[in-house]
């Protein structure tokens, strides 16, 4: 009944803040109601038993991801922004685009398994923990995917490199090594 | 119906999109009440504009309604960190204007009071700059030595900021055996003390880190700056008025002037370290060689002044209308006009007078080298960072009690 | 401060423009025209050597008892110390400016560090420098009504700044906030 | 029955802690009071001893002045939620063999999050302030933390490694009561990444960058006043508390010391806590600040090089040992 009533809860949360953040007119608040949303969403981990998951979550979106959205919101002009009023200009389109993503999300909720799914029962997941049981999980039978994730990632990290490098050398190449006492230093 | 989607990017972002904040003039790190508009991108200074002006009291106006006398009070109200200083500067300007001969004793002790006061400035520059940076110790254990040396200020003439020491034609007060005791156990103990704080920030990584190639001047932009003192001394140019033009007791000291190669904060802080353990050294040679005799010429127009030997005070008349009157008197009052400059700490400080014959200035412009080195800011700060304007209002030695007069 | 020789040198160069010259206090000062104030600076800054702009203010020369009658002087005048760190030479140049035409050309090509200086000039003496990149008053609010450094303003001023009377007006507006008044009106 | 024992546990221990951290500000004002030839606090009570307290009340008591132009409900959110996540933390903590409120498998994990949490009530102070110093430190803060938690998560992974086990009490019982069994025997690199990452993830100088004096007023806390202001003066000494105790925990062998202490088991754990405490004390006392792209690039360039590098060479000689 508790374990319920908390799944209830959180859902309701997660469907409200989903709401307002479309809704809220403030940006800074609209990334506020997903922050809302990550913790709640971050509950059904813990509810599944999946500590490490909501662990996770929380630090990766709520404390990366989302900062970073908040910078991008602070540093861009928003107020220009605010003034379009629709991305689509008709509505049969958008009511066109809307209903093939229900289809396709309807569709895709009949592969839904209810209860657990290959050999991890929930008494196992406790035995080994959970943080095990998806370590040995991505670097045995996903291995494949999870090196592929990380190549695309690499890509992404070297991009931002090469974006930063070409303002660096505009700005900070005042930097000239004189005195002795900076020889040993490599972080300037 | 708008659609026109705009992606800002704020790094190649137009004049409009700038930042601009308004520093000062009620700001922990402006040292006084400057105001410095500044266009930012990100945390870079793109447009730095400095303002002026909130201290402003008229003191050339005011001086041109005052006799030479009077006056001498609102030079302590200048540059109020070395007040000696600019008593000195003053009165070296008048008695080059009247011609006033100065006694030799009171010229070493013009000298010594001097070289207290620049210690006295360096100490407040180096705690405030240090403070700037963010290394907080270092703020109070200069203000330790400084309070020696406003110690010995009050026992020498009853006051510790607004001095008023020097009169035309010598000084207030002779010392006395305690205050010269006590100078010297000061002399003594002050190189060990400066080595203390450069344990703490000279070699330190950060610090060095936070000043070198910060706030970069070339010599001959130096000079173009009509930047002074150790400001540009930094930038390795040889221009120290005690050499060039001597005045007080300066001819008979030995002392170098240390000078910067790279003009950046860095060699500027090195500078100012060394000029304290030249005036240490000044000071000294002020305790050993000082010269018996009197304090006060003989020719020198009066202000109350019991101490002085044969002239008596008349205590009937008001002192300000004897004092007009006595200074009225004077023939050696001259159609004509002079520039006196002298090293103070912050820089070269002038008095330009122009005298048609009466007992008051005609006008009296006062060339105070923070107002230059204000000036200057705006092409320093150009380019840098947000945390290195702190740092360059720190390594110009700025008062603004000086800067507006 | 020793007598050098440009003296002469400058009224060879510029018969014109230079009025007078003499020595005093063993400081050498010459009087020109403002006309080519611009290019007697830069002739003193290169041909000269004086890299050093020691100092640049205005004097109102409508009381000077020197000045009164005599044909050289008009109603101001800009002066200018400049010295050599080399040779250690310095002189003065005192630039007449007339009072139907204030206005003098601006230095600050020669010395960025003039900038400041000579707004000073401008907000305090009201001269007009031409050609000076940014020329606002300095010292006194930028609505400030005269140039307190002439000889005509009086000591006391005439009247208070503009900007006041507001600043009064707001400041009885936050006496309610202070903390003792919570009875309004005790003044 | 099980939620009241909890309740007066929680009770008990948030008390505790807010009067560690009433007297952390003490010490430190005593420690730095002496390291600069002055005394420190000394009216209130014998040798200031009061002075906490006398703070607390005055703050309390303070006009909350909340900026005209402030995005109110943010502007009085931001403290609560920065105190808040801090506190959170305190939950995992094992203070001693089972003084631990809520012994959970991802202890580690948990904190990280809650201290992430907290830069969110820093970033929306100096938003929701809508002043343009506030901003710039509350965008210095953001970055700060995000560049930094890098680092100090990687620094424990080997940690996490050695110890195989993200729970705080088992990172303490896998190192053993023995001092060559602490854990900065076998990683003083990762410890070392860790102390300076955690000198900028809690910003304490040299990196207290969101809240330059000399630069930004007071940065993100310029516009508040009050019980606000120190709510995040707390948050900041708690997050100083948290942070010296993972160290403790993951370095040091937490509760475990010479000799066991009989009545009062976390006697070593505070004391060591303590001694950390006091270290980023003296740095403050002696070390200038960094600048901002100085910060970022000890971060990115040697902070987190260093500890993938620790990572790499723990595996390797794990995979060697075994």
């Amino acid at each position: 009944m508790l374990i319920k009533s908390i799944f209830l809860y959180c859902a309701l949360v997660i469907i409200t803040t989903a709401i307002l953040t479309v809704r809220f007119r403030n940006p800074v608040h609209s990334v506020l109601a997903v922050l809302v949303l990550f913790f709640h969403m971050a509950g059904l981990y813990l509810l599944l038993n999946a500590e490490f998951l909501a662990a996770v979550q929380v630090i990766v979106y709520a404390g990366a991801i989302l900062v970073l959205y908040l910078f991008v919101v602070f540093l861009v002009n928003v107020k220009k922004e605010i003034k379009t009023d629709r991305f689509i200009a008709s509505y049969k389109i958008a009511a066109i685009c809307s209903f093939l993503v229900f289809v396709l999300l309807i569709a895709g909720s009949r592969s839904f398994l209810i209860g657990p799914s290959g050999k991890w029962t929930i008494e196992a997941v406790n035995r080994i923990t959970h943080t095990k049981a998806i370590g040995s999980e991505i670097f045995s039978t996903y291995v494949l995917p999870f090196e592929i994730v990380a190549l695309i990632l690499l890509v992404a990290v070297i991009g931002g490199i090469l974006l930063a490098k070409q303002d660096k050398q505009e700005d900070f190449s005042i930097h000239k090594k004189r005195f002795p006492q900076l020889k040993e230093d490599n972080s300037a | 119906m708008s659609r026109k989607i705009s992606f800002n990017c704020p790094v190649q972002a137009g004049d409009e999109d700038r930042y601009r904040i308004q520093m000062g003039p009620q700001h922990p790190a402006t040292h006084g009440v400057l105001r410095v508009d500044l266009d930012l991108d990100g945390e870079i200074i793109r447009k730095c504009n400095p303002h002026v002006g909130y201290l402003h009291r008229g003191f050339e106006k005011l001086a041109e309604h005052r006799t030479y006398v009077q006056n001498l009070v609102l030079t302590d109200r200048l540059d109020y960190m070395a007040a000696m200083a600019n008593n000195v500067g003053y009165c070296e300007a008048v008695e080059k204007l009247l011609a006033i001969e100065v006694p030799q004793r009171s010229r070493y002790l013009r000298t010594m009071v001097c070289e207290m006061a620049r210690l006295a400035s360096h100490l407040l520059w180096l705690a405030t700059h240090a403070l700037d940076i963010g290394a907080m110790t270092v703020f109070l254990y200069c203000f330790r030595e400084r309070e020696e040396l406003l110690e010995i200020f009050a026992e020498l003439c009853g006051s510790r900021l607004t001095n008023t020491y020097t009169r035309l034609g010598g000084v207030r007060q002779d010392v006395t055996h305690s205050i010269m005791m006590k100078l010297e156990k000061f002399v003594d103990s002050f190189p060990s003390n400066l080595e203390e704080y450069e344990t703490l920030i000279d070699t330190n990584r950060i610090w060095l880190k936070r000043t070198i190639d910060v706030g970069t001047v070339g010599a001959d932009e130096a000079v173009g700056l009509c930047l002074t003192g150790a400001s540009l001394r930094g930038s390795g140019v040889d221009y120290d008025i005690r050499k060039h033009f001597p005045y007080a007791a300066y001819d008979f000291m030995d002392f170098e002037v240390p000078l910067g190669e790279t003009g950046d904060t860095y060699a500027r802080y090195r500078c100012r370290i060394e000029e304290m353990l030249q005036s240490n050294s000044i000071l000294r040679q002020c305790i050993e060689r000082m010269p018996p005799g009197p304090i006060i010429g003989d020719d020198a127009p009066d202000l109350i002044m019991p101490n002085k030997p044969g002239r008596k005070v008349e205590v009937d008349v008001p002192a300000q209308q004897s004092l007009i009157k006595l200074v009225e008197d004077r023939e050696t009052f001259m159609e004509g006009d002079v520039y006196v400059a002298t090293e103070v700490p912050k820089g070269e400080l002038g008095f330009y007078f122009v005298s048609d014959g009466n007992g008051t200035p005609y006008r009296m412009h006062i060339r105070s080298p923070s107002f230059l080195h204000i000036s200057a800011l705006k092409t320093m700060a150009k380019g840098s960072m947000l945390a290195d304007l702190i740092a360059i209002i720190g390594t110009l030695d700025v008062v603004l009690g000086e800067c507006d007069r | 401060m020793e007598s050098t020789g440009i003296i002469p040198r400058l009224e060879v160069s510029y018969p014109d423009d230079v009025l007078h010259s003499y020595q005093y206090c063993g400081q050498d000062v010459v009087l020109t025209r403002k006309k080519h104030i611009l290019d007697i600076c830069s002739f003193i800054r290169d041909q000269c050597a004086m890299n050093h702009l020691m100092f640049l203010c205005a004097v109102d020369n409508s009381r000077r008892k020197e000045a009164i009658g005599k044909n050289e002087y008009e109603r101001f005048e800009v002066v200018y110390q400049f010295y050599s760190m080399t040779t250690k030479h310095s002189i003065r140049i005192r630039a007449q400016v007339p009072d139907d035409d204030c206005s003098i050309e601006s230095i600050t090509s020669l010395w960025p560090g003039a900038d400041c200086l000579e707004r000073e000039c401008f907000d305090l003496m009201g001269i007009h420098f031409s050609s000076h990149p940014d020329l606002r008053r300095i010292l006194m609010p930028e609505d400030w009504k005269g140039h307190p450094l002439r000889k005509e303003y009086p000591l006391r001023g005439i009247g208070e700044w503009a900007g006041y009377e507001t600043l009064k007006e707001k400041s009885l507006e936050l006496r309610t906030f202070d903390y003792r008044s919570s009875q309004k009106g005790n003044e | 029955m099980q939620i009241l024992i909890l309740l007066i546990q929680i009770a008990i221990l948030v008390a505790v802690v807010l009067l560690h951290v009433a007297y952390a500000t003490y010490f430190e004002r005593k420690i730095i009071g002496h390291m600069q030839v002055r005394m420190g606090p000394m009216l209130v009570g014998w040798h200031g001893l009061l002075q906490p307290i006398a703070d607390g009340i005055k703050s309390f008591f303070k006009e909350d002045i909340i900026p005209d132009q402030a995005d109110k409900s943010l502007f009085l959110a931001a403290p609560i939620i920065c105190l808040a996540a801090m506190m959170v933390s305190l939950s995992v903590l094992p203070f001693a063999k089972g003084w631990a409120l809520a012994d959970i498998n991802v202890g580690l994990l948990f904190i990280f999050a809650m201290s992430s949490l907290a830069s969110y009530g820093i970033i929306l102070a100096g938003w929701a302030s809508n002043s343009k110093y506030t901003l710039l430190g509350g965008i210095r803060s953001m970055a700060q933390v995000i560049s930094y938690e890098i680092a100090i998560g990687l620094s424990l992974v080997g940690v996490m490694m050695l110890s195989g086990t993200l729970n705080l009490s088992q990172i303490v019982e896998a190192q053993g009561n023995s001092f060559f069994g602490m854990f900065i025997i076998s990683q003083p690199v990762a410890f070392f990444v860790f102390f300076i990452a955690m000198l900028a993830e809690t910003n304490r100088v040299p990196f207290d960058l969101p809240e330059a004096e000399t630069e930004l007023v007071s940065g993100y806390i310029t516009e508040y006043s009050g019980m606000r202001y120190a709510m995040f003066f707390m948050a900041e000494y708690i997050g100083m508390f948290v942070m010296a105790s993972i160290g403790v925990v993951c370095f040091l062998g937490g509760w475990y010391g010479p000799f066991a202490v009989p009545l009062f088991p976390p006697i070593w754990f505070i004391l060591k806590v303590y001694f950390i405490m006091f270290l980023f004390i003296w740095i403050r006392a002696t070390l200038p600040r960094y600048r901002y792209d100085q910060l970022m690039a000890i971060g990115w360039k040697l902070l987190i090089p260093l500890s993938l590098g620790n990572i790499f060479i723990t595996g390797l000689a794990m995979t060697l040992a075994q």
